[in-house]
């Protein structure tokens, strides 16, 4: 897998995912933690505080037995293409746009953690660290060297694998490339079996997600909030494709009975 | 023991007694701290705030209190800018709240945030488009406005007015009441809005989001306007307890009464212009957003009852009690209407920090809830009692009131008088 | 003394005055915020030279091939080889996060081997002529199987044990044959098989999940049909019975209903209407070839793969890896099934490579009453351990140097090593050189002389993965060819041109419980169980991503129950219970889902949970929830 | 007397500039010599003439940084000249095969990604422009340690991220903080 073509000098790079093709076996998920030093969950973490910064949902339709049918999506940071609801609230620019990729940067050590980008953030694509991060005796030696680990009490949250960005820089120069060019894809894209995660620079014509958003399948969350989200899905089915709009209480509202989850 | 620090002319209850009362608000400032403690040494895996609940009881806590504590700067505004020259009898105190509530807010900040030792970055490297950025500026600029408005109140005290210096120095102070006056006016309007802004500015939570003018969302200004007429309230509500609890005749029911009208007017403005924002919210602002209002409501327990409670309940009535002369001149009718509009004002913070983000925002969210946990609790209780003990000790050494000597006078000549015609018959 | 405290106040205010016009505060701030960088405790990743290095995963039969990033020799990252024959480029989140698991803080770090060997030996010498001494290999074929079946060739009452197979191991399914798949809850999406050789095949395929619940692979199917727990068997006869008709004729030797009941009554068992039974029937016909893939070891399923005439279709016959002459005097493959119940009176099992955990009660009832001895080869004691006189701790992949027998979607016989890609620690046992050992058998170079014999047969080609190509194994010399396998490579047999008609047989159901149409009144619900990959094997510390920081997967000792059964038995959205089932009780945390049907309690497979609600496929387990 | 309060005052105010200007900024390092007294000048007129020939790029395009112990033991396997510190090195490092704990210098904390071979190959910057003229050094000088932060001396003067930001901004190369942070 590669990604669909050399991004120019200047690139927007996106995503495209199929739903349709989505087992749900979280494959993104672990690779995405292995390529980025994400420690394991602290004992007591659970899903609303652990860190996974690509997590896949799974969504229904939200009939109960036997005509319940499922999907699974995977969420990460959207890379917001205009005013991103988390750049501009950081009180000390730790959120940057990269101008050169378009990718929406975290930077751990400039954090002050005060949590407002993620009270900002629609997509809950951006996460705290909670606890100090731990790995069991000797599993450190198997951290990625182009990433560095983060310090708790601060957030971070998907770059599009930019350690893996720099490596492909690193790479090209020793060939004497040009930089700007390099051709890289994130952990997930590449891990995903299915091949349902695709990855590709909206400025070329011909990738994934440029095409994708010409496809009428093809959706992006919360799209009327005017964020201009650089994930692009696509599914098939209608009532999957309903999941980029807003909440409908009456329609979930029998679920919460059972799912809703309550802490402290 | 402490006689010497008491201001001539007033009394106070003995030292055991004072002691007495300060006792168990030190034990509960200890509790406090030492949760407050455990979140900076331990983490922030303390609290109950998670990913989805990033804010939690204590930017509530901040929002409210700086809320409550405007009384300092509008008082001030009031008295030295428009010349209100009845409120000189509250100014003191009103200094003495605002500094609580500032320095308290600020404290909590300091816990609430990961990495503590980083506060200075948001100085140094800015992001001016941030209404964070705003608030932690005119914050602490502000509070240090403060301080010095509170040190002449300080230098006041009969023991410290022995040292020569200080006096001269108090005296100098006291020329740049003005020009202290009008650079808090200003701060505070700037920043009771942005921390309206905080939340009026997120697109990605079309619940508070909020179309408005230039940069700033409407909610900049519903801020404004309802922490001014909150805070005449809150200093009105604390004058009377104060009054209560040490039961001394501090200020002329006059000088309430005109709080209370202030409040009042100021209330009404808010109401209407609440009104009209939610109403544009409804109808355009939300919808334009993909997101229905109604549906906000349709999660329990946040029905729209919650929206009458805001506006009408805690909003309307008081206001209208405080601008009925007769009401007002009864004193429990001004003091429970006083105390609504503060209680109106936190509800207006907390729908703001906490239902925000209680409700989902994607089509496959649940609606979540949270619970403090008792660190966090604790920690917003040290505020409260750092708050009642800075007041206790100020009102013992200093004259917050100034007019408690005369009224005391006053009260002894009605005394005397009456002692008079009991010995003739 | 009044002024003197007063000078030392004014001493103190000017050094506090001084002090803001030197560097030293500022720096202190600014260095402060530094420390918070460089928090104290976090882990430095050491730098060095980055290289790729190819192994195959060991975790499961499926022996997708691994590309692993490493700086220096550690390696840092695991994925797949693109282009694979069998795997495709395709990784499991379990092979993906394998690198972490010699780091398991829960793993056995050593084991009385020496007292072990020596009371094994003892006890070998004392065992009565009726007793046995038998060998549980948890994955067969491999070459340390054959070591095993040696081994027990040559010991007193040897019996070398082998989990029931689908196709008892000499024939594989063609999904890439197959136009229309009916399968009776087997995982396909979810990992049957070799992942990537599903996902390539899935294009062509129509998929049907016939399974009670909405599981991956249903979610994903073309058409779900819902069926009632255990009624697979009825479903199968159901769609017998139409295709029989179709052609006119009697079921042929598709097994009468024991119940002798109707196709309505059938339909009535399942929960389907006869319309959908009939028209999957119909589909299953016309669109062929057909494929009938089972969850558990039905017969029946295999009976309609008859029916359909998959067999040398979709199903079709697998050649035996070659082995050396030498070895092929070993101990026959017998199925646990078919072992005497109280016979064996030591048992040595190699969990080292684990498919399918059997519960311990299938494997208990089969050991002598009187003090029988269990050794057991685990990485840790949470599975078979738990009952074991001796666990003896052996390497993990990537440690192990182990070769992977061919998966039941491999068409061709397949060679593949696990070559270590880091050392493992001192004091880890190797089970085939312990189990060699009873019988005086040279384990150490097995791999070796099984690559030399697959060499000297001169079949298929070696598919390298640096280079991703393939090599005719006639053009290589036996030193390339081992040298190639070591560093990542698979041996592909050539398909069998030869057609020899090829004798189909699979095991009868081991499974010989009685289900009584009516439930049993102390045990009211079906317990239902999945997440079996995660059963017995490790799992890296990373997998929490999917277990706890997510409920992407089940985590173990958790159940999910309808909201409805739920207020039946008293249980809330996170209560804690206790399962209950003929096997015994454990406790669980409750979940709520109204997609579960009613009367059902899906519960994730731990070791423990299979040991109480049996393995994936088979019959369900009658159980019941009561609060704890 | 009159000025005494003020003198008092002024005395507290010198103590403290005092302290702060002389003795802080020699309190805040500790400082520690490096395993071996090596010579740059030496080597660079007897080794190699190019900083590359010992402080190599591997093939990955990663930089070696210091040269590990067996690239020196490729010459001193045995003292080629009669200098003490050799003959130390010799028989502490080469003959037990223990790889010299140097201190790295310039060594840039944990969040910064830099490629040396982006900036040396493809910028064709020399080496002297961020490291001065170590290579042409006699003695290696201690190793400043910042007590508190924890960074070389030299990376807190002269390689901070300003300068990084400040030579960026020169060559209009300054788009991000992902440009070197990672």
């Amino acid at each position: 897998m590669t990604s669909e073509k050399k991004p120019g000098k200047t690139a927007r790079y996106g995503m495209m995912i199929d739903v349709d093709r989505c087992t749900g076996c979280g494959a993104c998920m672990v690779a995405c933690a292995v390529e980025n030093n994400i420690p394991p969950a602290h004992d007591g973490a659970d899903d609303r505080n652990g860190i996974t910064w690509i997590r896949v949902f799974q969504v229904d339709n939200g009939q109960d037995y036997p005509n319940r049918r499922s999907a699974f999506v995977p969420v990460l940071c959207q890379q917001c293409g205009k005013d991103a609801p988390c750049v501009a609230v950081c009180p000390q620019q730790a959120v940057q746009v990269d101008p050169a990729t378009g990718i929406v940067g975290q930077m751990p050590e400039r954090c002050l953690g005060c949590r407002y980008c993620m009270a900002a953030c629609p997509y809950h694509a951006r996460y705290f660290n909670w606890w100090d991060p731990a790995w069991p005796a000797g599993m450190e030696k198997t951290l990625n060297p182009d990433v560095a680990p983060r310090m708790r009490g601060v957030v971070e949250k998907c770059n599009f694998c930019h350690g893996r960005w720099h490596a492909a820089k690193q790479l090209a120069a020793a060939d004497g490339h040009a930089i700007e060019a390099v051709d890289y894809v994130p952990a997930c894209v590449e891990a995903c079996p299915t091949g349902a995660i695709r990855f590709g620079d909206l400025n070329q014509p011909e990738s994934a997600p440029a095409q994708a958003a010409k496809n009428g399948n093809c959706f992006r969350l919360l799209e009327k909030i005017g964020t201009e989200p650089k994930i692009y899905y696509r599914s098939k089915k209608d009532w999957v494709r309903q999941i980029a709009s807003a909440p409908k209480p009456g329609q979930i509202a029998p679920k919460l009975a059972g799912k809703e989850t309550s802490r402290g | 023991m402490d006689k010497q620090y008491i201001a001539r002319g007033v009394k106070r209850c003995s030292t055991a007694r004072f002691l007495l009362w300060i006792a168990p608000w030190l034990a509960l400032l200890a509790f406090g701290l030492y949760s407050a403690g455990l979140c900076l040494v331990k983490g922030l895996n303390q609290t109950n705030m998670d990913n989805r609940f990033a804010f939690g009881l204590w930017i509530f806590l901040d929002l409210t209190v700086i809320a409550l504590g405007a009384g300092a700067f509008f008082t001030g505004f009031l008295l030295y800018i428009l010349k209100l020259k009845e409120l000189s009898a509250v100014i003191n105190s009103a200094v003495v709240i605002g500094l609580v509530c500032y320095s308290g807010a600020i404290a909590v900040l300091a816990v609430d945030v990961g990495q503590p030792l980083r506060f200075w970055f948001t100085f140094w490297y800015p992001n001016v488009h941030s209404m964070l950025t705003e608030v932690t500026f005119c914050i602490s600029c502000y509070l240090t406005v403060l301080a010095i408005e509170y040190l002449p109140i300080l230098l006041r005290n009969r023991k410290l007015r022995q040292v020569p210096s200080f006096l001269v120095f108090e005296h100098e102070l006291h020329k740049l009441v003005y020009v202290l006056a009008g650079v808090g006016t200003f701060l505070s309007f700037f920043h009771q809005g942005s921390l309206g802004g905080l939340y009026g500015v997120l697109r990605g939570r079309p619940f508070a989001f909020r179309e408005g003018f230039l940069v700033w969302p409407s909610t900049f200004f519903l801020f404004i306007i309802s922490a001014a007429a909150v805070g005449p309230s809150f200093i009105l509500l604390t004058t009377w307890l104060v009054e209560k609890i040490s039961r001394k005749r501090l200020v002329r029911p006059e000088v309430l009464q005109l709080l209370g009208r202030i409040s009042g007017l100021l209330l009404a403005v808010y109401v209407l212009a609440k009104t009209v924002d939610t109403l544009i919210w409804i109808n355009r602002t939300s919808p334009d957003a993909g997101f229905p209002a109604a549906q906000y409501y349709a999660w329990k327990p946040f029905g729209t009852w919650i929206l009458f409670a805001e506006i009408v309940l805690f909003g309307m009535i008081p206001a209208l009690v405080m601008l009925t002369p007769r009401l007002r001149r009864r004193t429990g009718w001004l003091v429970s209407a006083a105390a609504m509009a503060c209680l109106g004002v936190a509800l207006n913070r907390f729908v703001l920090t906490v239902q925000t983000l209680a409700l989902p925002t994607l089509a496959f969210d649940k609606f979540l809830s949270y619970w403090p946990s008792w660190q966090e609790t604790g920690t917003f209780l040290a505020v409260v009692a750092y708050g009642v003990l800075v007041y206790s000790v100020s009102f013992r050494y200093l004259q917050l009131f100034p007019e408690e000597r005369e009224l005391k006078a006053e009260v002894q000549q009605e005394q005397e008088e009456l002692r008079v015609m009991a010995g003739r018959y | 003394m009044n002024s003197t405290r007063r000078d030392l106040f004014k001493l103190v205010g000017g050094s506090v005055v001084g002090a803001f016009f030197t560097p030293a505060p500022w720096r202190l701030i600014a260095d402060s915020a530094l420390w918070s960088e460089n928090w104290p405790g976090i882990p430095r990743p050491a730098r060095g030279e980055v290289r790729t290095r190819f192994t195959n995963c060991a975790l499961c039969p499926a022996g997708c091939a691994v590309r692993a990033r490493c700086v220096g020799d550690q390696p840092v990252a695991l994925m797949g080889v693109p282009g694979h024959p069998l795997s495709h480029g395709a990784l499991c989140p379990f092979g993906l996060t394998a690198h972490h698991l010699p780091y398991l803080p829960s793993r056995l770090k050593q084991g009385p081997a020496k007292e072990a060997a020596e009371t094994v030996s003892a006890a070998i010498s004392k065992c009565g002529p009726s007793e046995q001494v038998a060998v549980l290999d948890l994955r067969p074929g491999r070459t340390a199987s054959w070591t095993y079946r040696r081994a027990m060739a040559s010991v007193k009452n040897g019996l070398y044990l082998a989990p029931p197979s689908p196709l008892g191991g000499s024939a594989a399914f063609d999904l890439q044959e197959a136009k229309t798949v009916l399968s009776f809850g087997a995982p396909l999406l979810d990992g049957w098989g070799t992942p990537g050789n599903v996902i390539a095949a899935r294009e062509n395929f129509r998929l049907i999940q016939a399974e009670p619940l909405e599981s991956r692979t249903a979610s994903l199917a073309d058409l779900w049909l819902p069926i009632r727990p255990g009624s697979e068997e009825a479903l199968a006869q159901a769609i017998a019975n139409v295709l029989a008709d179709r052609r006119g004729q009697g079921l042929g030797g598709a097994p009468a209903d024991s119940a002798g009941r109707g196709q309505g009554n059938l339909a009535a068992v399942t929960g389907l209407t006869e319309q959908q039974i009939t028209s999957v029937a119909e589909e299953l016909a016309h669109n062929g070839p057909a494929l009938v893939l089972d969850g558990g070891q039905a017969p029946a399923a295999m009976e309609l793969n008859r029916l359909l005439g998959s067999l040398g279709r979709t199903i079709v016959a697998r050649r035996e890896t070659p082995v050396p002459e030498a070895w092929k005097k070993a101990a026959p493959v017998t199925n646990l099934a078919s072992v005497p119940d109280g016979s064996i009176r030591v048992l040595l099992i190699d969990e080292s490579a684990v498919d399918g955990y059997l519960p311990w009660g299938t494997i208990e009832r089969k050991l002598v009453r009187d003090n029988p001895l269990v050794v057991t080869f685990a990485w840790s004691r949470q599975g078979y351990g738990r009952y074991a006189q001796y666990v003896l701790p052996t390497a993990v992949y990537p440690e192990v140097f182990d070769d992977i027998p061919p998966a039941i979607d491999s068409v061709a016989a397949a060679f593949r090593i696990a070559a270590p890609l880091v050392a493992p620690p001192a004091g880890m046992v190797n089970p085939s050189e312990f189990i060699g050992g009873l019988a005086g058998l040279p384990a150490k170079d097995a791999l070796r002389e099984r690559a030399d014999a697959i060499h000297k047969a001169g079949r298929g080609t070696l598919f390298t993965y640096a280079g991703a190509q393939s090599t005719a194994v006639r053009d290589m010399n036996p030193d390339d060819f081992w040298k190639a396998l070591n560093e990542g490579g698979c041996w592909l047999d050539a398909v069998d041109e030869s057609g020899a008609s090829h004798r189909f047989s699979w095991p009868a159901n081991a499974d010989d419980e009685k289900r009584s149409s009516a439930p049993p009144e102390d045990l009211p619900l079906v317990a239902i169980t999945c997440e079996t990959r995660a059963a017995a094997a490790p799992l890296s510390p990373l997998m929490s991503k999917l277990y706890q920081e997510s409920n992407l997967r089940l985590a173990a000792n958790h159940a999910v129950l309808n909201p409805v059964t739920a207020r039946a038995c008293g249980v809330a959205e996170g209560a804690r219970a206790i399962l209950q089932t003929r096997c015994g009780s454990a406790q669980i945390e409750i979940s709520l889902d109204s997609g579960v049907p009613p009367g059902v309690v899906k519960v994730a497979a731990g070791a423990g949970m299979i040991d109480l609600c049996g393995g994936p496929g088979g019959h369900p387990t009658r159980a019941k929830v009561v609060v704890a | 007397m009159k000025h005494r309060g003020k003198i008092v005052f002024l005395a507290g105010v010198l103590i403290a500039m005092g302290a702060g200007w002389l003795g802080f900024p020699r309190a805040i390092y500790q400082s520690r010599p490096q395993p071996v007294n090596f010579s740059h000048k030496v080597h660079a007129d007897k080794a190699g003439t190019k900083c590359e020939d010992c402080h190599a790029f591997r093939e990955d395009g990663t930089f070696a940084g210091i040269p590990s112990l067996d690239k020196c033991a490729g010459c001193h396997a045995a003292a080629m000249g009669a200098t003490v510190a050799e003959k130390n090195f010799i028989d502490q490092y080469v003959t037990p095969q223990r790889e010299p704990p140097w201190a790295s210098y310039a060594r840039q904390p944990e969040n910064v990604y830099f490629s040396h071979i982006t900036h040396v190959k493809l910028a064709q910057v020399k080496c002297e422009r961020c490291h001065g003229d170590e290579g042409s050094t006699d003695t290696l000088r201690p190793y400043q340690q910042d007590r508190i932060s924890g960074y070389s001396r030299d990376v807190w003067r002269d390689m901070k991220m300003d300068d990084c930001v400040a030579c960026h901004r020169q060559h209009g190369l300054e788009h991000s903080c992902l440009d070197c942070h990672k």
